[in-house]
């Protein structure tokens, strides 16, 4: 049962959202959260069109992995780039 | 081989040499001392393995609009990964961002390792 | 102290709402599963209807723009609202005194040789692509929402490379400002409450595109009309985008020193290894 | 006929939160006057359609698209929905007129280009608030809620400064909630397929899924509940009222958690009542709506600064209604409505006259408004009957209102009646000491040496006025009030869950 492709793949996926969904959450470089951001909204988009929504996949993929990351890096830019100074 | 054509084992082999720059890249981007080496790694390597991969894929699709429209997403890639490198690079060099050289490395070693310099 | 028991009133928190969720999902159908309610009560009459009373082949069109328009018409009002909010809360000096012109970067135009070819090779086929999302919306994914972020992200690679418009640079023809830019935005939303309040004047209800005189075959009228509808989510949402990026974009200023809080020993850093 | 003015009540405030700015934008004037006449224009709509509900008894519904039930969206004004899209356009038109640097007096002049911008919000915000009493569809209801959000935030953050970190945090509350509603929606949909209020009440009691109607009901209730401010899930709310400009905050702590209030008592007092958890949460509501009214009170006594008083004593009217709709008695939810009018009005009038004044005089230290009630006597009487009213004083509103909830939890007996019973009793003493604290030095004590007059600007004096009368008429005609506005709301609500039993 957990050995299908699709699940594994599934899993896999989410796992990948979690992981950097917390890991952009802790990490003092804002920068770095960004980029993080971008990798989850992928992993998000991916995982969207693993269950047959290519539609909102194909959205995710250009507002998360495009658009929310250029201008969560154009914010830093204009803010700070550390959280801790 | 039973079940395997000549395509498919030839796509096969075009995905395990994407695959092999791709891993390429990533030990660059591990092992390199500085951004701009780095950069050199993931700019070449990327745009090779990815290259590889669509070729793959057009050959397993079977039909010609989408093997077409993969050769676009190629285009697209082969203007847009190393435009993209170039202007990491180049943004890299505006901000300052130091470049490694062979002395450097030295120099920084031996005042790391109890040098009189500080 | 307080900082650590806050965390763990939230860590308690999180960790309840996952417990309550994980145990509510085990009582949810299986994804997919075609006797589940969500399979078997409405989705039927969009599967084995929609292409006859909408005329869009694409279900998820017919049920985003036309059975569900109102939804749609609430999502781009939320999308232009964001672009309100961001207008209001960052560009609030407009109408006041200009700003400083600040350096190159997000905010000037990068003159560089390769990245402005590249830009003149990619962006048209990335605006062209914009439009041709739209347009088959009624075929395959896509519609006013993908194609309006993919020409909102056009507009904004040209911006990235051109730098802002400015009156004295041939560039200010393709950088749409900040005015210009929301003014798009605007007429949109008002676009699309337009073709609603049309079908209410042809008698039909808000939204009801049937009753427009287009043609005589109402789900052609209809699919007319949700065309129109896409382009006009399409408009203000690729007017959004280019509203954001300019407000959040404004005022950055590249030095040519590192950035501000750039720690510049990542290469030592690096060597230790 | 009347079924068109129901479409459009949506539809012409949406349409004026794209046209306003843009009108801004191009021409830089005139916002103004189209912001009034625009939300004039909704009024009479939403009036003709409330009186047609009142006269008839009867919703008036809009198929949007012209779709049936289920398939597609359907917008149902009965007398509650009517009652509330009347008193959230109604007061829009007080707020309207009201430049949006009214507040900031002489100093500063906003541009006309972030007035018409402000007023775009304005207009969004009543869209998004008349849609989600109009809607009978739970995910339409989600996207009015998030419309209303939106454009509460840039309300609020259009104060700067301090302002902009309380629209943060009211944004990170508000999306949670948001989230949560949405999970829950999300559970209903799972389970029964629809997404039409009618369709689900019918279908929900034939479903066989305890935890996952549990879940449901809890992340819907959860949500909302952020949404109106219900004890503990206030947080957001002091800041949020306190940094927004004078006439935003009138005009959001007059409606805001009330809308999400009727948002609640649509889905647990009717859609989901059928089934168990939604009895459950309901229970929970008095509870938490109990102590809501003496944290809420009690936190408003702890307050210097008269702003922040009036946003803690908004907490504990919020749970007075909360408590009052978790009764569910016809009884108690009269009283929760006539609740939700009387002070809404008394609020309005008191944030956007303390509001306008604190902002003018640059502090909002209650100390500030002493000597008031010489320099400024019409103001000053208007703040006082809305004063009464929060306390819960004859003759106005808000005792009218008080008198039903008391009443309403004596009925209700138990334990959780009685417990209600007293903390509205104890919230009314509170109020007393707090209000009369501040019409103490407004009308006894001389304005404070070296302190700059107050003055109310002319274009807040007039809604304060107004709203003020409205409270004293609301008290004084309080059987009519009660006959012709609250009753048929009521009914429509008591009613429906009649049926079912």
């Amino acid at each position: 049962m957990m050995l299908d492709p699709g699940g594994l793949i599934a899993t896999g996926l989410l796992a990948t959202m979690l992981v950097t969904g917390a890991v952009a959450l802790l990490v003092n470089d804002l920068l770095v959260a960004a980029a993080l951001f971008g990798v989850f909204s992928f992993a998000a988009a991916a995982w969207f069109a693993a269950l047959g929504a290519v539609d909102v996949a194909f959205t995710e993929a250009c507002v998360g992995g495009a658009l929310t990351t250029i201008l969560l890096v154009a914010a830093t830019f204009r803010t700070t780039r550390r959280l801790d100074r | 081989m039973p079940g395997i054509s000549a395509v498919e084992a030839v796509a096969a082999a075009l995905l395990v040499g994407s695959l092999a720059f791709i891993l390429a890249a990533v030990v660059g981007i591990l092992r390199l001392p500085d951004f701009y080496t780095r950069l050199h790694a993931v700019g070449k390597c990327d745009t090779a393995g990815l290259a590889l991969a669509t070729l793959a894929l057009a050959l397993l699709s079977g039909d010609l609009v989408l093997a077409l429209k993969l050769a676009a997403v190629w285009a697209i890639l082969a203007v847009a990964n190393p435009t993209g490198t170039h202007a990491l690079a180049r943004a890299a060099g505006r901000a300052g961002v130091p470049v490694w050289t062979a002395d450097g490395a030295a120099r920084r070693k031996s005042r790391r390792d109890g040098g009189p310099s500080r | 102290m307080k900082a650590r028991l806050r965390a763990a009133a939230a860590a308690l928190i999180l960790g309840g709402l996952f417990v309550g969720l994980l145990a509510g999902v085990r009582d949810l159908p299986p994804i997919g599963d075609p006797s589940s309610p969500a399979s078997t009560h409405v989705s039927p009459r969009f599967i084995e209807e929609a292409r006859r009373e909408t005329g869009a082949l694409n279900m998820v069109t017919a049920v985003l723009a036309d059975y569900r328009g109102y939804d749609t018409l609430g999502e781009t009002a939320v999308i232009f609202a964001a672009g309100l909010g961001a207008f209001v809360i960052l560009a609030a000096s407009i109408g006041g005194p200009r700003r400083e012109t600040p350096g190159p970067g997000l905010s000037h135009r990068v003159d560089s040789l390769l990245l402005d070819t590249a830009a003149r090779v990619l962006a048209p086929f990335l605006l062209l692509f914009a439009v041709y999302v739209l347009v088959h919306g009624h075929v395959s994914p896509g519609g006013g929402f993908q194609g309006g972020v993919l020409f909102g992200l056009g507009l904004v690679t040209l911006r990235l490379v051109w730098g802002p418009p400015r009156p004295d640079r041939a560039a200010s023809r393709f950088g749409p400002g900040v005015r210009a830019s929301f003014l798009l935005a605007s007429a949109g939303l008002l676009a699309y409450i337009a073709i609603g309040i049309a079908a209410m004047a042809f008698g039909g209800a808000f939204l009801d595109y049937g009753v427009l005189p287009l043609g005589q075959d109402p789900a052609h009228v209809r699919e007319l009309a949700t065309l129109g509808v896409e382009a006009a989510v399409f408009v203000a949402v690729s007017g959004t985008v280019a509203v954001l990026f300019e407000t959040i974009a404004v005022g950055v200023a590249e030095t040519g020193r590192p950035l501000p809080n750039e720690d510049p020993a990542p290469v030592e850093a690096r060597e230790e290894g | 006929m009347i079924e068109a003015l129901a479409g459009l009540l949506v539809a012409l405030p949406l349409a004026g939160a794209a046209l306003m700015p843009m009108v801004a934008v191009l021409r830089r004037r005139g916002t103004r006057w189209l912001a009034f006449g625009l939300h004039l224009l909704t009024f009479a709509a939403a009036a003709a359609v409330f009186a047609r509900t009142a006269a008839t008894g009867e919703a008036i519904a809009h198929r949007m698209g012209g779709w049936p039930g289920p398939f597609g969206i359907e917008l149902r004004l009965d007398g509650l929905s009517a009652l509330i899209a009347l008193l959230v356009t109604g007061l829009s038109c007080f707020v309207a007129s009201a430049p949006v640097d009214a507040s900031r007096g002489a100093t500063r002049r906003a541009s006309p280009v972030r007035e018409g911008l402000v007023r775009g919000a304005l207009s969004m915000l009543v869209a998004g608030l008349v849609g989600i009493a109009a809607t009978r569809d739970v995910f339409n209801l989600f996207v009015f809620l998030e419309i209303s959000s939106l454009a509460v935030y840039t309300l609020v953050a259009s104060g700067g400064g301090r302002a902009t970190v309380a629209a943060f945090r009211y944004l990170i509350a508000g999306t949670a909630a948001g989230s949560l509603y949405l999970l829950g929606v999300g559970f209903l949909y799972g389970l029964t397929g629809t997404l039409n209020m009618d369709d689900l009440a019918a279908r929900l009691p034939g479903v066989e899924a305890d935890a996952a109607l549990t879940a449901a009901v809890a992340l819907i209730a959860a949500g909302l509940a952020i949404k109106a401010a219900l004890f503990p899930l206030h947080g957001w709310l002091p800041d949020a009222y306190v940094f927004a400009p004078a006439p935003a905050a009138g005009f959001i702590s007059a409606v805001m958690a009330k809308v999400s209030a009727y948002a609640l008592l649509r889905l647990l007092g009717e859609t989901l009542r059928g089934i168990p958890a939604g009895a459950m949460a309901l229970e929970t509501m008095v509870w938490l709506g109990t102590l809501g009214v003496l944290v809420g009170g009690g936190m408003a006594l702890a307050q210097r600064d008269a702003p922040r008083m009036l946003a803690w004593s908004s907490v504990s009217a919020m749970g007075a209604i909360l408590l009052a709709v978790g009764i569910g008695s016809p009884l108690a939810l009269a009283g929760a409505l006539f609740h939700v009018v009387a002070h809404a009005l008394a609020k309005g009038c008191l944030f956007l006259g303390v509001g306008g004044l604190a902002e003018t005089l640059g502090a909002g230290d209650r100390r500030a408004l002493r000597g008031l009630g010489r320099r400024a006597p019409w103001t000053a009487a208007a703040l006082t009957l809305a004063a009464f009213s929060m306390i819960g004083l004859p003759p106005t509103a808000g005792f009218s209102s008080k008198l039903l909830l008391l009443r309403a939890s004596l009925a209700e007996g138990g334990p959780a009646g009685v417990a209600a019973f007293v903390a509205l009793l104890a919230s009314s003493g509170l109020a007393a000491l707090y209000f009369l604290r501040v019409l103490e030095g407004i009308w006894f004590r001389p304005r404070p040496e070296g302190r700059p007059a107050q003055r109310l600007p002319r274009a807040l004096a007039a809604p304060v006025l107004s709203l003020a009368v409205l409270v004293l008429l609301g008290g004084v005609f309080s059987a009519v009030v009660e006959r012709e506005f609250v009753s048929g709301a009521v009914e429509a609500v008591a009613g429906a869950t009649a049926d079912e039993r």
